[in-house]
């Protein structure tokens, strides 16, 4: 037995075999064609439905949640979400699709949310019935957040919303939206308020953006008088932007509360972007010359992704042990920025490797992969854009954990 | 042949350079480019749209012939002066045949006397693409396959550029334990074109199929024809994907001149500035091997040769690093069609692998300065 | 032995690393350190100073034997725990055989029983170190210059650490097709030191050469004793390496916080700031893969090897990251002994090329994880 | 006849057989044990004495200074430093020792000086026989080099001079020191005055920096009220930084003026950081497994190398064709920063090749090129440091060539 599973407690390693029997008991039937990779891809109703009828079932199971407390759908259990995401990725299980109600939207609401709206909206996320999207970015707000200009205006007890969201995955199948809004112009920070934002109301127009891959993904969100009430206001008027930390926290995987969330397993079918996956690749991938597996280069360049890769698993337990770190968000705060840059640098060696039939799309025939590479590098600077460029990224680090002066 | 000034780049050379920016700013500015080829990309059905009209003025204005011998009725030009040519058409990412049809020009001057009818429909106006590759886009004999036998060829050529945008291919065979070269009618009886759905938007690349296709070798050296006219092939490209690397550049100089965050443009920050000045060093690198190159082939120094693979891997790493940091300084923008950028990223990755990437040049050109690796 | 609790390190360990950080920021500050090795380096001769009564002390603590079996009067502590201690060893960039006389314990721990008098020597407070390499490092049995032959070692030992400061040494020599081990006291007939000149100001490194030296094999496996030991030894390294690194980064970051240009701190500004969090990732890569390999190699894991050969390949290169920027990033004064960079920098050049640089243990890893190069 | 000597006008080509005889007629003989291997490295004075001989030598014969009019001890010739350069590099002739003298005292004293100081001071930079030492940074100055504390306060027709500089390469051999000095406190920038300040005189203090590398070489320069001559300003008082500028123009190779100079060849004795140098060590440099030179990966690093050199010598043609530039001074501002880095990367590169042996230092017999490469790699750092930053020089090339808004 591994000292890393040494490390579980007996309530712990109850709730996996639990786990593991009931994805035994359930095992998932097959999936319509055509899924998408990630939530983000999500582009068709027929997808969503599979998806979200999964992610119920595994609710209703106590898989997802289930660190939250019995009264907003959870389990009241403690550190067991990351034995149910364990478990539910080894099985297979496919991934969740509320992926922003899950790992942005609720633990925002647990903890600046009343107690009638923690009740009422943190259910349907868990069970997936209500889908979640983010109304963060705007064209003039994108690393400089605070920048928001979208309005709230009170009227009485209720808030009219004016403005133009940018880059919001997944609105088209949003039943509710996290909204950061500008309440006062005076103040770039403390102007600032955090809704949640019903996407079923008049005064909303989604209108799709296309991406560089040429798939519809993400949208923007135009608000014209949308009428919201002011018990969707989280926490005070003019605390939007403290609220937001809570949320981009979440997103950036530095938070203790673990997000419920599947991760997709290699299969050895090539189907994900990890060292194992490349090493595949570079098996049968060729330029010139014979395989990329047997070319001393390209088995350097691979094994420099196998140890980055391998470390940032490492990471994990090292993050127990406060005698070996020097500061307690140090590996917490790299999650984002560490992650981002080795798919990206992955799927370029990659678009190397398989030398001109990097060239073909998804789709065609002869496609490596079936033309996964390509696609997962241009995919790639979604995640080292959003939610923080990496350079923003390397600012937090620098100032958080370096204690450098602030640059802005 | 023109004659050449004193450092390789005449007034005739900056002319055709200049005239050629001109006409490709007009004709197909950017956002004309995006609208034509963002709406095939849509569907993928049918071949990839390009400007045909454009296209013609090109070759009347005598640019398809450059490479193409005087005797031959080209112009001959100094490769330094096509070169720059190339540079203005990678800036414009201008989609077709052009420099495929200059490659194949170039391969047809070292065939000799068999190539002449070849030569009269290239200078006639015809466009015309290399078939030369296998699978992995490589082109030695024994891995080809296409075959050469009683006088019919047989199998497919990979990787063909503006596969539907020629009239002519030049087919490089087996041919016993041989490569021989074959000049091809895309209309023949017994070819037919497969096309790839490749994600670069300006580009057509297809396979060409060959059944018992007649014809005669142009040559029975085409390994040794192929090899003498590669360099100037690299050198092209090269060109090509600097000036699209350059476009990059600018565009992305602009917009971090413009965009504002945290009440400061873009760049202002040096997290966006140095990089943008590190791509502006690997561009010139590329841009000065190419004319270094163009000026030792207009010569026939013997650097030649290592030249060509130094600008080549350089384009190709150049390319890399443009396609990459102009998508990621533009942030949110750069990753969506609204601007344009996705167009010179997606071409740009598609030249990169094309007749060598940066490691494959690299691994030549060590061949030749420090010596063979032992077996 | 002592008990692991779950995660790997406990508080015996906690407990070891927190005290060698302290005795040796209380007894070896790094300007008295500097003060010590500055002297020597003016003239060069005799051999290069250290602090023996600091190492008498840290051999009187039981940090020497540390890594032997209790069944041989060690302390067996767990990997994780001597990992801890040395990277505070390298934080001090202390001078001194502690890290080769560890390494000589776990090759002799798989020895077996005829290493029992060499363990006992070490046990009892001795410094040994590894004489097993050839000139350029390596120990492959063919390519190493000692052999034994007759009862009799001759030859030369490279690139021995710690030459003056140990009393005996591990030598490895030719024995037929193979490669034994053998005890050797560096007081004994026919063995004479030859000293290195070397770049690092803390280490003392040389040749150990054998004239009929009378010897008896520890073992005749002497290649698989030094397999068995030696993903231990290079995750021991690693650590070292990376304290040693983020001395570097915290003394760097600590200037950037102080030094002002252009009215701002150093570290105001993302040219400086960037680098120091790429190079603050780099370290914590090192320093998680060391406590990985660790547990693994605690454990009994077959993960254990490759995580060993990822630990050292990414000490190396955190290692060249760490000296080449806090050197540029603290401007002229980095450039001078008017601040203690250099020693540090000095010191990791030379763990990056023991027992393996980056590039070797990658190829290493590579056998195992791809499967071997065709020849 | 390639293509670039073809550019050269007769009088050049007249110049360069001139040149050869020359060098043919005067071979130089042995020099003393141990000389250093560039000017900056200079500390014994026999060497000084030797090189300064062999410089006057060359002075004499119209090979140094031979752009600049005749009553300034030049030639008044056109272009034709660049071809005493080469045929000096070519012929193997010694380094010229009075670096700062001709690359940066030299141009800043022809465009700034009165007619009288040009006369005094431009023959004996040229002869070698005054060497000069640059007075510009100090502890608080480096890359804010604006920031200079020393002062200067007018006492009549004198200046009194107080102050502390620092990484004063040559100071204990020189005569002159070029220096900048606050005569305002009230202006940052215009508070400047540059100065020539004899080195002879009372009132100065030298002592020397231990570089990196363990060695002496440059030093910190303490001024206890020197009296200087107000005939040994340079321009108007309060424009020491436009001065300055001047200085580092030609410092950073940027200008149309040609620094004599000899680069010292390779001769196939490893002696020189460049890429044949490594391609030779990398036949029989190895760390484990064979030569280098028959390892793929150092293979294609080498090549990557060769590929930066070569491209930087391309840049010369090109520089020359103005449709094949976007910017005029896009090229030419670039050469410190391609230099520096190129040699830190190609040293770098070495000490990989060479592996443990990397670890021997210069004067052990063992080392591979005479322990030539951590040293060269040390010293790599004055140069990427030193007159301006690679940091510094990135701002420039991104503020002056890419028009991006000043960082400052």
């Amino acid at each position: 037995m591994s000292q890393a599973q040494a490390a579980f407690s007996p309530e712990q390693e109850d709730f996996r075999t639990y786990c593991r029997q009931w994805l035994l008991d359930n095992p998932v039937g097959p999936a319509p064609a055509g899924m998408p990779s990630g939530p983000l891809e999500i582009t068709q109703s027929e997808h969503m439905a599979h998806l979200q009828r999964w992610q119920k079932k595994a609710w209703e199971a106590g898989l997802i949640g289930c660190d939250y407390p019995v009264e907003y759908g959870g389990q009241g259990r403690q550190h067991c979400q990351e034995i149910a995401n364990e478990e539910m990725s080894r099985a297979g299980f496919p991934f969740l699709p509320n992926i922003v109600g899950l790992g942005m939207a609720a633990p925002t609401i647990l903890h600046h949310a009343s107690e009638e709206l923690k009740r009422e909206l943190l259910p349907p996320i868990f069970s997936g019935e209500e889908i979640w999207c983010q109304g963060f970015s705007e064209p003039g707000a994108g690393s400089d957040l605070a920048n928001v200009q979208a309005t709230a205006e009170r009227k009485g007890d209720k808030w009219i919303i004016n403005g133009h969201k940018v880059w919001t995955s997944l609105a088209h199948f949003s039943r509710w939206m996290i909204l950061l809004a500008r309440t006062d112009r005076s103040d770039k920070y403390k102007g600032l308020t955090y809704f949640v934002a019903p996407m079923f109301a008049d005064g909303i127009t989604i209108s799709p953006l296309v991406k560089i891959t040429g798939e519809s993904g993400f949208n923007e969100v135009f608000f014209e008088n949308l009428e919201i009430d002011d018990r969707y206001r989280l926490d005070e008027v003019g605390t939007g932007w403290q609220v937001a930390m809570t949320t981009l926290l979440h997103e950036r995987g530095a938070s203790g509360l673990r997000t419920p969330e599947v991760i997709p397993q290699d299969q050895g079918d090539g189907g994900t972007v990890d060292a194992r996956s490349l090493i595949e690749l570079a098996r049968t991938a060729q330029g010139d010359g014979g395989p990329a597996a047997q070319d001393p280069i390209y088995r350097d360049r691979l094994m420099q992704l196998l140890i980055r890769e391998r470390a940032k698993s490492a990471h994990e337990r090292r993050a127990q042990v406060p005698a070996l770190q020097d500061h307690p968000q140090r590996l917490a705060l790299q999650n984002k920025l560490l992650n981002s840059e080795l798919v990206q640098d992955s799927a370029a060696l990659a678009l190397d490797m398989t030398g001109s039939t990097s060239t073909l799309a998804q789709g065609d025939a002869n496609a490596p992969d079936g033309g996964l590479w390509p696609y997962a590098y241009m995919n790639s600077f979604g995640a080292t854009i959003a939610a923080g460029t990496s350079e923003i990224q390397r600012n937090i680090l620098g100032e958080r954990v370096l204690g450098l002066p602030r640059s802005k | 042949m023109s004659e050449l000034d004193e450092i390789g780049f005449g007034e005739e050379a900056a002319l055709l350079k200049q005239q050629a920016g001109r006409l490709l700013a007009e004709r197909m500015p950017i956002d004309r480019l995006h609208a034509m080829v963002a709406g095939h990309d849509a569907n993928r059905s049918g071949p990839p749209p390009w400007d045909e009209s454009l296209w013609r003025e090109m070759v009347d204005l005598g640019w398809s012939a450059l490479a193409l011998p005087e005797s031959a009725g080209g112009i001959e030009m100094p490769l330094t002066a096509i070169a720059g040519l190339m540079e203005e058409i990678g800036r414009a990412a201008l989609p077709g045949p052009l420099l495929d049809t200059l490659a194949v020009s170039l391969v047809l001057a070292e065939v000799g006397d068999t190539a002449q009818p070849a030569m009269t429909a290239l200078a006639g106006g015809d466009a015309a693409s290399l078939a030369i590759c296998d699978r992995y886009g490589a082109w030695r004999a024994e891995d080809l396959d296409v075959e050469y036998r009683d006088g019919l060829l047989n199998g497919r050529a990979w990787h063909v550029q503006e596969l539907s945008r020629v009239q002519h291919f030049l087919v490089a065979a087996r041919n016993g334990d041989g490569l021989s070269l074959f000049w091809v009618d895309a209309s023949a009886d017994g070819v037919q074109l497969e096309r790839d759905d490749i994600v670069d938007l300006t580009r057509d690349q297809g396979r060409v199929v060959f059944r018992n296709v007649v014809a005669m070798p142009l040559t029975l050296q085409g390994q040794s024809a192929l090899d003498a006219a590669f360099p100037a092939i690299w050198t092209l490209l090269a060109s090509e994907m600097a000036g699209a690397s350059e476009w990059l550049l600018q565009t992305t100089v602009e917009y971090a001149c413009t965009r504002q965050q945290f009440d400061r443009p873009l760049g202002w920050f040096q997290a966006v500035k140095h990089p943008l000045v590190n791509l502006m060093i690997k561009i010139d690198e590329t841009r000065s091997l190419v004319f270094e190159a163009a000026c030792a082939m207009d010569d026939g120094a013997e650097e030649a040769r290592d030249l060509a693979h130094m600008a080549k891997a350089s384009a190709c790493d150049t390319a890399a690093f443009a396609a990459n940091r102009s998508v990621q300084l533009h942030g949110g923008i750069g990753f969506t069609w609204e601007c344009f950028v996705h167009v010179y990223f997606k071409r740009l990755l598609h030249g990169r692998s094309l007749w060598g990437g940066a490691q494959w040049h690299r691994a030549r050109l060590a061949e030749r300065v420090i010596g063979p690796l032992a077996a």
